[in-house]
């Protein structure tokens, strides 16, 4: 059997439309939750940021405000870093950090996160835990 | 010993040949070439090419050589094309070599990927009207999703004694995307539309890029069970690659794995199209069928894309439409390409990435979908 | 048209879901986020928990997509766990990885790998009074060797249905090995014996250490012949690498043929893990078998380090009896860890890396002391 | 109780051993130290020597441990023996290796590889002296091929039983190459014709080497159709190497495909030959005919070479004849070796590569034919 | 059976004598076409050599004739990048011959390509495809 | 059926006791082997050692008798090679001890197993084999 009455005959046209009906409902929905993702994993880490930031709060009084210099490259660099700390979660442990640096081969991990402890951008809880001022980060990025 | 000698003699090649096997020998070393000097696709192109030859070199039944004889090496090695193995395999490294962010930075570009799929169910309603049987029809119009695992994939579980023909029009036609989108490119935008820059997609962060290959897998899965294999290895191979600490196991599957997946899928395919089961009607027909399908999927992308831009505020380069047949990543560079010749300021590669890879999920949707009516 | 959208709907997770592939799917995710995020074993956590997100999309049965349906692509995968492939080509692996030297130095340390496994016969005991068949009790009590590709092994040799539970309880507490043994070890050793230092391991030649798997693997296989498949390729990997003129074969089956055999080992063991099969009474009883018997062996083995120091005149540190238990190298590093919380100066690591690699030899040891008395 | 522990002991190789095993041990031993100590083809004598470590453990059947128990995991991994396709793996990554740049620059020198093909026939006529049916005789023959891939892959074809046996004398003197060949090729050549110093070959363009794989399998499988495995896969690694746009599909296939490969099949070869099979009169017979075909395969080599100088303008140096019997790369190292104790000037190596590698296709095509002819 | 009735019984001298004259045969046959082989690559080639020839002549008519100067350094890498660039037949894109320089690595293989485009050996047929002046090539590497 | 009725009836306590047994027994087996190995090893190549002296004697006498000198890093890199040396037995040919320096990558190997030589630490027997002048190399070593 050939033409229309072969697509009828097997009931062709009906087949196409829920076919292609499916992908593209199927591409919509994750688009659709993508673009919330974003919100939602920005919201999440908001929070945990929060919590961070009381368990925090004390040894970031003691802190001198004054806003550590950073050069582009080392710009860059931590923006790096930041973005590898974040997979684990809003805190980490240092040696994990220079691991996954490495793995990813961010250039002198050691050095930087040094420099980034010293800093204060990179406060430790005192338990070996260690976490990201992010508002400090920023303003250090931000500023010329 | 004379008679010993002709015997001989009447099992070798110069006796048994048949043309279609110089025929086939012929193309065989065309694709070679193809994959060599004009660098289309290679590492299918070459594999394939020399299966090809393999495939037909005039044999004797009997002894176990040919790929149809079960317990001949190339049969076993067969198995893992005719029983759906290899390009889940294959899925798998593409996941571990795949970065979802400029998707992640403008989902709606997904679209594309999605109407670039009606090429498939387009060419499936040709080849019912050239008088294919459904399965069959549905095995042929996945060819439009130009994406040479997923055909494979699929056509090993509808259509099986097809594999051949598909496969090789499936992997020509994505060699062949620099040579047939351009025209339709140029035919379908203007000018305007060409030159139009697309914004710096935002910064994605390493969290989205962790959570979105589950999040797809479950979603989409969800959807089109019958997808499960080939999304499930690609969202798999995805979260080795952004999880970092599982680095060796990623490496590991975008390299020996999928190359020894993708040498085995070449070379099998290959020699599945022995001249007397390859050269008839039908295969014309299905190059035909193949050829229809990846102008339509150029098109519908391409037409999709100015629609969006009816309601996008900030439009898209149309071009970038064409990207959403899949053919990763080729059909990209052709955009950019095309997309620099009105303006070589214009950076497109980036962009179309996006539905580039939708195509990819969008065609192995669509595999689930007509799998799962047909199966 | 409407037909055949309600018979497609009918056929996708949004209406085949049953609440408990929702939990399996939870349960995945948690898996891949300690993997990732907390780094417990991810080469093994990632591959597993992403498994269970595959085995727990809800499928309909006759397409062939299920593990359990013959014909599917996870089933054929799948095949390499149910007769026991893919353990044997891991410890190949690990033997091409593996350094005896600590071993070699200090011979008597074994017998802290052996005491560990007093956790496997007791969990066994335990199974069979929880109402175990014989040989299911065998499987479960294996877990508390502490090493997943023998439980696997074992437990698809003498309890096939069990595979996924037992994989799981085996690899989830190897995962959490960082969390049960310190207050074990706490517990049953004073501060004075934590601090003791041991005494530098003589230098072992490189003879030795080309001698040593070839003795090994006879000895151990004469007295224990189950042990053949798992020993066997330990040994002959652990040749290869000491061999350095065979370093290009050690080097392939340390990198890509053990992460291969990982990662369709893990996924596949993962998608085995069906809620319906997988949430019974019994998998419960499993998980709590499985944390009794880890810290049974922990336990063994500290004492019997104890003991040991009443006799031997160098006193050894009880805490690197706790890396009996083998979970090669996480209980190791532990051990170290735990040291030196005590006293910064003490370098248990490499120590405590004696009992641990034995505890391997020990637990596929029991593991074909198991197989031959129940199979 | 103590029923049980009699029942385990009875089990255990002390109880269960058998001299042929010890004697096995012994050997098997003998190939690791060979392998290692006197670095005689190490990459296959340590696994097939470890191997038969594996295959002579006295273990109880039934439970499926041994090598030839259908369910057992050495028999799975063994299937690729059986079933030849580990040889054609081998020979794929072998062709990727592979530069056929001398062969091309004097192609006269391909009669070389062929005229130590005669060992093959002669040892054949030997084997049907000796009793041996015309199948067993073929690959007994093939030993004198210096061709272990070859070999296994033929015997597995003509005569399963015989795998062991000749695997093993076909690597044993493979790796004895260097103390079997050298006083032959001083006792057939004068010190004249030893200190030949050969020209330098032509350059050989990137195009020459492009197409010869491919025109060397058309017409070598066209008159052999039976050598299509073996020089399929060899051609088609050296086209991946060549098109150099395939080069990470070669780059696999020269490292992890083939050392994946090369491990399976040496150790399992290795475990086939258990005493009681191995320790026959028919092997000791096999093990004098192989001894026999490699000094015949020499000796024609040189031969041939010396009647070719008779004809030939510019005189070859006949030592390079002895490199005709393939044994890539040893035998053409002795030859180079021997030929520099006359003329520490004399660079042979290069020279001796071109009937080296060409006695590899000459193996094959001579297995084809045997194959045929007898299968 | 043993000895010679043994081989005699199974037709063992008929199959000697035709297996090795097969295998001979096989790698006499190989040995001619290949010796042939080289001829016809040569002779295909140069054909594609008239053809690129004319197609690029007008465009050499412009070019000044001066021989260019090659250092030994620059001839052997020139010699290695021609290789590849014939792979691909007798016309080639930039980036291409560039990439294939890369993955066999050729030195520094930018540089030495600018060179011979600068020095018209590689030489524009103005479509982005270029081709290689043979003719040109050799007088510059025979010049000492 | 459950608790201890359960172990008894399918024999537990005893397979338990055996399996636990069988473990001990195998480890203990292997580590008194093993504790034995070492001198057995050890006695082997002092017996090949003495074999080797033999062998070398009337050489050895030619050489003059003072101590080389060997820096601290010379020490390493020669224990290193020592080690390399006897996997392949006492003697061994210098091609092959380079060529297994270079896989477990020593460094400079070539440079310091010409200076062994020099120092007459590894001997010829003048027939393409060599071995190692154990005494010498350990009073070497042990000089300060
Ligand atoms: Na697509
Ligand atoms: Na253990
Ligand atoms: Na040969």
């Amino acid at each position: 059997m050939y033409g229309f009455s072969a697509i009828n005959a097997s009931n062709g046209w009906a087949i196409s439309v829920v076919g292609i009906s499916i992908v593209f409902s199927g591409l919509v929905m994750l688009s659709l939750v993508i673009s919330q993702l974003y919100k939602i994993l920005g919201f999440w880490s908001n929070l945990s940021e929060i919590k961070i930031r009381k368990k925090f709060k004390r040894r970031k009084r003691t802190q001198a405000n004054n806003l550590p210099f950073l050069t582009e490259n080392q710009k860059e660099i931590s923006r790096q870093l930041l973005l590898i700390a974040q997979i684990t979660g809003n805190q980490f442990s240092i040696e994990r950090l220079m691991h996954l640096a490495q793995i990813s081969d961010v250039q002198e991990p050691k050095q930087h996160i040094d420099y980034l402890l010293e800093t204060k951008i990179i406060i430790s809880d005192g338990l070996g835990q260690f976490a990201w001022d992010k508002e400090k980060f920023d303003s250090a990025i931000q500023s010329k | 010993m004379d008679v010993l000698f002709l015997e001989f003699f009447q099992n070798t090649g110069f006796y048994l040949w048949d043309y279609r096997n110089i025929i086939m020998i012929f193309i065989g070393s065309v694709f070679i070439y193809l994959g060599i000097a004009k660098d289309y696709e290679p590492l299918l192109l070459v594999p394939i090419g020399f299966g090809m030859l393999i495939g037909n070199i005039p044999i004797f039944k009997g002894l176990g050589l040919g790929i149809y004889e079960s317990n001949s090496v190339l049969h076993y090695l067969y198995f893992g094309v005719t029983q759906g193995i290899y390009p889940p395999l294959v899925f798998l490294g593409i996941g571990a070599m795949t970065d979802f962010s400029t998707l992640l930075a403008r989902p709606v570009l997904m679209l594309l990927g999605a109407a670039a799929q009606a090429g498939i169910f387009i060419t499936f309603l040709g080849a019912l009207a050239l008088g294919f049987e459904p399965n069959e029809s549905a095995a042929i119009g996945i060819i439009g999703g130009a994406d040479g695992p997923t055909a494979i994939f699929l056509t090993a579980k509808l259509a099986p004694r097809l594999i051949g023909p598909i496969a090789v029009a499936a992997y020509s036609y994505m060699a062949l995307v620099p040579v047939i989108q351009p025209p339709i490119m140029k035919l379908l935008t203007t000018r305007k539309e060409r030159l139009i820059k697309m914004e710096e997609p935002r910064e994605v962060t390493k969290r989205e890029k962790m959570v979105f290959p589950i999040v797809a897998f479950i979603l989409c899965c969800f959807l089109a069970p019958a997808a499960l294999p080939l999304l499930g290895m690609l969202c798999f191979g995805n979260v080795l690659k952004e999880a970092i600490v599982t680095e060796r196991l990623a490496q590991t599957a975008r390299t020996s794995l999928i190359d020894i997946a993708t040498i085995l899928l070449g070379v099998t395919v290959g020699a599945s199209t022995q001249g007397d089961v390859f050269l008839k009607a039908s295969s014309i027909k299905i190059f035909i069928l193949g050829a229809l399908s990846f102008c339509v999927a150029t098109a519908c992308g391409l037409l999709f894309a100015k629609v969006m831009n009816l309601f996008l505020k900030t439009k898209i380069n149309p071009l970038i439409g064409a990207a959403g047949v899949s053919a990763v990543p080729d059909s990209a560079r052709v955009v950019h390409v095309v997309g620099q010749r009105e303006d070589p300021s214009n950076f497109l590669l980036m962009h179309a990435m996006a539905p580039n890879v939708s195509g990819v999920i969008g065609s192995a949707i669509a595999a689930g979908v007509l799998w799962s009516l047909m199966g």
